[in-house]
């Protein structure tokens, strides 16, 4: 039985190999995929966590009510971002963030 | 009776303002403004005879005014208990000069009736010497300084309009914007006068000054000084003398009005009014004294050797008023301002005579004013001639006339001085025969030199009775009488008595008139010729190519310069530097790169977690 | 869930994600999110988190990556041109991840340990009298079984229903948005 | 009755932008506020001349106007003149309307509030409110360099405002109120020199930037040179005198020990005005920007007799000085500006250089023109020598010819200069546009017309009317309520 620490470096390294990729890739589409592996980690902490600190017996069902809201939302986010991603992609035809730098000061 | 004396300060006013704003362009403008002249004069010379008035002892001043009146003044500006007035004074002094300012005003716009006739502003000129009259009338009424001074710079605002009054001529404008440039140059010396003046007495009004013993002389000296500039420009004395014989750009009429007779006379009589209502014991004391006299012998002399060298008739004149007014001016300095005063009275007379005279000769040569280019004209114009040729002996103080009485006072004044000017007001007594017998000879004498002059044919009544009534008052305003009207009278004003001093003067008059006859009798061109006088000592070359062009253009310039620089460059711009410089090290942060972003958010996180978990 | 699967799912995770950043294709990296998410249902079955688990895959693995592809097929992405790699910001992510996970190291080498508690039929049925008896929640924990749905469930409408309505309006706007964004403007 | 006065034009501005008729309601109000004004210089000691509306507890801020004082009615009755002028003058570029009438408004408006503010809070707030407009309309309508021009004006105006506030919160710290007149009246003596002092700095430095003191000036000109003629009318008449206003309102009564220590350098400064400024005005080459230098120069002369209040606080002259100088310049920079306008209207240039003989072709614009370079030389009878004649005197108060000059009669003899530097530059400015034979620019160029004379005429009645009588203001300032 993996314990929670288990749980957390497990998580940990899904964030750490997300955040890599926000860094480092310049497809705004992959970036946006690592977004989405890092919520993810996220909520595996989370699950994690509800799981090992039960109440009366059971799991902490907070915990995964709030997983629960996370993935709703990050749903919406996908669709609004996509849709962003498309939009730019329209007005840009690229979506390699290397080309989108219209905020350089 | 009481109104009169409001009556003679605020017609002409009105009359300006009804010809400026309800009449305009209506050829009533001339009657109207000739008849507010007219009346004016009148009533000055009621008032020259105040039976009916109370006069009241003033508190101090001797003889001339120590009697006075004053009329319930207007508070035109009163803070708290302070006020400043429109009040009138009323003594020997003002209501002698008033005579003087609108009896020739009243002839000059006679006169100008007929010489502006074909003028396409005249409206605009009679309105214009209408509010002249109404300035001049205020400096000679009033009862304080402020109100002097008021009335000083209208007086040289009307001569600003009125020199400029053919604005289109380049001359004429630039002529026009020198005399008032030089009036303010003057005023601002005034106007320190005045302050420190105000303050050491306490009052601006002139009937209530009173020194305090404790003020030193030096502070006086110095407050008399700074007011002596208000009369150096407005008299045009050395140095700010430049600007009369431009000045004569306007119409001949004005010159005749503000720039002999009257305007620029108000120097000298505002100068002695100071010393009237000053209650000092000795103005000899002064250093002051010492320069003003200076400053009047040397315009004297200057001027007058100017004016042999005019070919212009008009610069002649203007010269010969300048030198005449630093007689005026020396007289006061000499305190004796009696003496000046009469002086200011007969000149008035003969000088606007011989300016009108001038302007008759000019409307008949069809505005020619070469007096090389005239000539003969005596026998064409004999009217004319013959009043010129009164005016010129009372110039030249021809034993009799009343410029001969006058000036013979001042050098009497010089003479009791003791000091060496007056050996240079001797020579100037030379000059001033010589160069208007050259004058004479030249435009009225001999064969005409010029079609103009060929044609030239006696103007008609409306020019010449002018010039009849002026000639008669230049021969005998010296006498007893007609000089009851003088604003101030010397005790033997209008006698005679042979002295060192008149043995002097005739034998400078017999020599002036004998080096110009022989000269100039018969003469086509100049046969002298002295650049340095010609061109006037290079003063007005210095003045603009050296002061104005380089010193003040200069100084202006390096100052925007510095204000470029210093300023705008240096504080404000080193400011704005700086604050671009930071932003623009501020703004490489600002990639615009996705991944740059989160970087900086990732290396964020990090701290975070390191000072939150590991501290 | 035997350590042995959660190794196996953990490392399918793992795997998956670090596919992601690796391959050069579109569709190839949300192929590896796929993976990725698969493994970590697994993950949260394993947890007793069975409702998440499921709409992990559900919402996640089919709704969302499949979007994603949906994109990537409508932009015609192609497989991303070599551009030339530069050091400097592949070295500075690297040292981001590098400290990031080093800090978590040190983290979790400090922390005590701790042990999944039981969620055997005893402790199950011990919590049933927490909830009403008779209903199916208690019901099923009487016989031993955790009724994760049903519990979900009553969390959420007891005491998330503010959220819950709010998040309704949170999704509602998001479509309008999508459709308005997505729409061409005329010009 | 005052918050009408002062709400109207906003409510105008409201009006225009949703799609009243932009010209006539700017006019119409502009109208309207001329009559309350006027009527409020008549009647300003009834109770209807004060308004007060609890805004905030906690700082205790009220929505307050008032007249404590003649100055106050002055300023206002100067805005309400100048705003009607402004709306008439100038020519609005096709299809900004909106914002050129409204934006005249809203200057107007913020203009009327700071200077009926009775709460220190609005008082700020309400010239801030007219600096925006103010920067917008030189941004988007001016002539020129107007971005760069826009951009000076803002951070100058925005920086001097900051110092300011830093000055103001502290005043209000320690009063405890932002009531200025429970301000004035409560804690006259009550702040301790070491707080005076730096008060008075930043309320002088914070003031006089926005009233352009020397070395705080060079927004000034270029500003003015390519602003609209409305904003450089308003701005240059009414709203730079906000920082005159505030020091005679605030500064003077509260701070009056601390200002004693600034007395010399404030001196040096005005005479930077009157003196530096007014050689920098001499070498311009264009009417705009000598106009705009111009205004900078005689904001000397009212520091001078706000420096003479400072040196000698018992000084009757010195304050009523101020305040008809104020009016006066008000008046005839607004006359000059919107000349210049027309002017530029009728040559197509405001190049000193290329003009000549305009009296020729125009000779009503020559006239008007006239009247305004002279009252700005300072000519008697006109309002401008009122003002400056009182200063020179109020400089004087304390001279008795036994003890020697004192600074500020050494500061005044300085200044008294400035009045032959106006001279020359004004009449060669005239000289060189309206003498002379006529030039190309000039020869076929329409003469004012009736119209557009409305605007000038009323500027010049205001200006010969305190000329021929400075009581007629100088009698407003005499009540004390």
């Amino acid at each position: 039985m993996a314990s929670l620490n288990d749980y957390l470096l497990v998580s940990g390294l899904l964030f750490a190999i997300g955040l890599a990729g926000v860094v480092l890739r310049r497809n705004i589409i992959i970036v946006f995929m690592c977004l989405e592996l890092m919520l993810s980690a996220a909520n595996l902490s989370l699950v994690a966590f509800s799981r090992f600190n039960t109440v009366n017996g059971l799991p902490n069902y907070h915990g995964q009510m709030l997983v629960f809201f996370v993935i709703t939302v990050a749903a919406a986010e996908v669709a609004v971002g996509l849709a962003i991603i498309v939009a730019l992609y329209r007005a840009r035809l690229t979506i390699h963030t290397d080309d989108l730098t219209s905020l350089k000061g | 009776m009481n109104s009169l004396p409001w009556i003679l300060l605020f017609l002409p006013f009105v009359v300006t303002v009804v010809c400026q704003l309800v009449l305009r362009k209506s050829a009533l403008v001339p009657w109207v403004s000739t008849a507010s002249a007219v009346a004016t004069f009148v009533i000055a010379c009621i008032l020259l005879t105040p039976s009916d008035l109370t006069l009241f002892d003033g508190p101090n001043g001797s003889g001339i005014i120590a009697r006075y009146i004053t009329c319930k003044p207007i508070h035109w500006a009163s803070i708290g208990n302070f006020y400043l007035d429109i009040g009138i004074q009323l003594d020997k002094l003002s209501t002698g000069m008033m005579v003087v300012v609108t009896g020739v005003g009243a002839l000059v716009h006679v006169f100008s009736l007929a010489y502006m006739e074909h003028d396409d502003a005249k409206a605009r000129y009679f309105t214009g010497l209408a509010f002249f009259m109404f300035s001049m009338t205020g400096i000679v009424l009033a009862s304080n300084f402020i109100m002097t001074f008021i009335f000083w710079e209208l007086v040289g605002f009307s001569s600003y309009l009125l020199i400029g009054h053919w604005y289109q001529k380049e001359s004429a404008a630039d002529a026009a914007k020198k005399a008032f440039l030089c009036n303010r140059v003057g005023d601002f010396g005034f106007m320190i006068g005045i302050l420190m003046l105000w303050g050491i007495t306490g009052t601006l009004t002139f009937a209530e000054m009173a020194v305090p013993a404790e003020v030193s002389i030096g502070t006086l000296s110095a407050v008399m000084l700074c007011i002596f500039c208000g009369a150096v420009g407005k008299s045009a004395q050395l140095p700010l003398h430049v600007w009369l014989p431009d000045a004569m750009e306007g119409p001949t009429p004005v010159s005749a009005l503000i720039h002999a007779a009257t305007m620029v006379a108000a120097g000298v009589y505002m100068l002695f009014r100071v010393q009237l209502s000053l209650p000092l014991v000795n103005f000899h004391e002064l250093q002051a004294s010492t320069v003003i006299a200076w400053t009047g012998g040397l315009t004297a002399l200057v001027a007058a050797l100017m004016a042999t060298q005019q070919d212009d008739i008009k610069r002649v004149l203007a010269y010969s008023t300048l030198s005449q007014l630093g007689y005026m001016v020396m007289a006061v300095g000499f305190v004796a301002g009696e003496a000046g005063m009469f002086h200011l009275f007969t000149h008035a007379w003969f000088k606007a005579l011989l300016f009108l005279g001038a302007g008759a000769v000019i409307h008949a040569c069809h505005h020619e004013q070469d007096i090389w280019n005239m000539g003969g004209l005596l026998k064409k114009m004999p009217v004319t001639g013959i009043a010129f040729a009164a005016g010129c002996l009372a110039l030249i103080a021809f034993p009799g006339t009343s410029g001969f009485f006058s000036k013979e006072l001042i050098l009497d004044a010089a003479h009791e001085s003791g000091s060496p000017l007056f050996w240079v007001a001797a020579f100037v007594a030379v000059l001033t025969p010589f160069y208007m017998t050259r004058l004479f000879v030249v435009a009225f004498l001999g064969k005409h030199r010029s079609d103009s002059a060929g044609h030239a044919r006696e103007v008609g009544p409306l020019m010449w009775v002018p010039l009849a009534l002026l000639a008669i008052l230049s021969i005998f305003s010296g006498y007893a009488f007609i000089n009851q009207c003088s604003p101030a009278l010397p005790e033997h004003a209008g006698e005679f008595h042979f002295n060192t001093v008149a043995a002097v003067s005739l034998g400078a008059l017999v020599l002036g008139v004998l080096a110009g006859w022989v000269l100039y009798a018969g003469k086509d061109k100049d046969p002298v010729r002295i650049p340095l006088l010609r061109n006037r000592f290079y003063i007005d070359a210095f003045y603009d190519k050296r002061l104005v062009r380089y010193f003040q253009d200069t100084l202006a310039a390096i100052v925007h310069f510095f204000d470029e620089f210093l300023i705008n460059g240096l504080l404000v711009g080193g400011l704005s530097r700086t604050a671009a410089s930071a932003g623009n090290l501020l703004r490489r942060v600002q990639s615009g790169s996705l991944q740059g972003y989160a970087f900086a958010l990732g290396v964020g996180v990090i701290f975070v977690i390191y000072f939150t978990v590991f501290q | 869930m035997p350590t042995y699967l959660f190794w196996i799912f953990s490392a399918m995770m793992l795997l998956g994600g670090a596919a992601v950043i690796v391959f050069r294709n579109p569709v190839s990296s949300a192929l590896s999110v796929v993976a990725c998410f698969l493994g970590l249902a697994g993950l949260f079955t394993g947890l007793s988190a069975f409702f998440v688990g499921i709409i992990q895959i559900l919402v996640y693995t089919g709704a969302v990556m499949v979007l994603f592809l949906f994109i990537i097929m409508l932009l015609d992405l192609k497989d991303e041109d070599k551009r030339a790699p530069s050091l400097a910001p592949l070295l500075a992510g690297l040292g981001l991840v590098v400290a990031f996970v080093s800090q978590l190291l040190c983290v979790l080498s400090r922390s005590p340990d701790q042990i999944a508690p039981a969620l055997d039929p005893q402790a199950l049925a011990a919590a049933a009298g927490h909830f009403p008896a008779g209903e199916k929640i208690a019901t099923a924990l009487t016989a031993g079984r955790l009724p994760d749905v049903q519990l979900i469930g009553h969390m959420l409408f007891t005491g998330y229903n503010l959220p819950l309505q709010i998040l309704g309006v949170i999704l509602l706007v998001a479509t309008v948005g999508v459709v308005v964004l997505s729409k061409r403007t005329q010009h | 009755m005052l918050a009408l006065l002062v709400f109207l034009p906003l409510a105008a501005f409201m009006a225009i932008l949703l799609g009243a008729p932009a010209r006539l309601t700017a006019i119409g109000v502009a109208v309207v506020n001329l009559a309350l004004g006027l009527y409020a210089a008549c009647t300003w000691r009834c109770a209807c001349w004060s308004f007060s509306q609890p805004v905030l507890e906690k700082p205790a801020l009220h929505l307050a106007f008032g007249f404590p004082d003649g100055m106050s009615v002055i300023m206002v009755l100067l805005t309400v003149i100048v705003t009607l002028a402004a709306v008439l003058s100038g020519t609005c570029p096709a299809g900004r309307e909106k914002l050129y009438f409204g934006s005249s408004l809203l200057i107007s408006g913020g203009a009327l509030g700071a200077f009926a503010a009775t709460d220190l809070f609005f008082f700020y707030a309400f010239h801030e409110l007219a600096l925006i407009p103010t920067f917008l309309m030189i941004g988007m309508l001016g002539r020129g360099d107007r971005r760069a021009a826009a951009w000076k004006i803002t951070i100058y105006l925005g920086l001097g405002s900051i110092i300011l506030l830093g000055g103001l919160v502290w005043l209000a710290n320690l009063t405890g109120t932002y009531d200025m007149g429970k301000m004035v009246l409560g804690h006259a003596h009550t702040i301790d020199p070491a707080a005076q002092k730096a008060i008075a700095a930043l309320l002088l430095v914070g003031f006089g930037t926005l009233a352009s003191l020397f070395p705080f000036h060079s927004w000034a000109a270029p500003a003015y040179a390519s602003a609209p003629a409305p904003v450089a009318m308003l701005h240059a008449g009414v709203l730079k005198k906000f920082g005159l206003y505030g020091l005679l309102r605030l500064a003077i009564p509260l701070v009056p020990h601390g200002l004693q220590v600034w007395l010399d350098p404030l001196l040096i400064l005005l005479l930077g005005n009157v003196l530096w400024v007014g050689f920098i005005t001499i070498s311009q080459k264009r009417l705009d920007g000598m106009l705009g230098n111009s205004s900078v120069m005689h904001m000397g002369y009212i520091f001078l007799a706000i420096a003479a209040l400072i040196a000698f606080p018992a000084n009757p002259l010195a304050q009523p000085a101020a305040i008809i100088l104020m009016f006066a310049h008000g008046v005839s920079i607004a006359l000059l500006f919107g000349l210049a306008d027309r002017i530029e209207r009728s040559t197509g240039t405001l190049d000193l250089s290329d003009m000549g003989g305009l009296a020729n072709s125009a000779p009503k614009l020559a006239f008007l023109f006239g009247i305004a370079a002279m009252a700005a030389i300072g000519l008697p009878g006109l309002a401008n020598f009122s003002g400056e004649i009182l200063v020179f005197l109020a400089a004087f108060w304390s001279y008795n010819g036994l003890a020697g000059l004192g600074p500020v009669q050494i500061a005044c003899i300085f200044s008294l200069w400035g009045v032959v530097i106006s001279a020359v530059y004004m009449l060669r400015a005239y000289r060189n546009i309206f003498q002379g034979p006529s030039v190309t620019t000039t020869e076929s160029a329409a003469d004012i017309t009736f119209a557009e004379r409305i605007p000038a005429v009323l500027l010049v009645l205001a200006l010969v009317a305190v000329g021929l009588y400075p009581n007629l203001l100088l009698n407003l300032l005499k009540f004390v309520p």
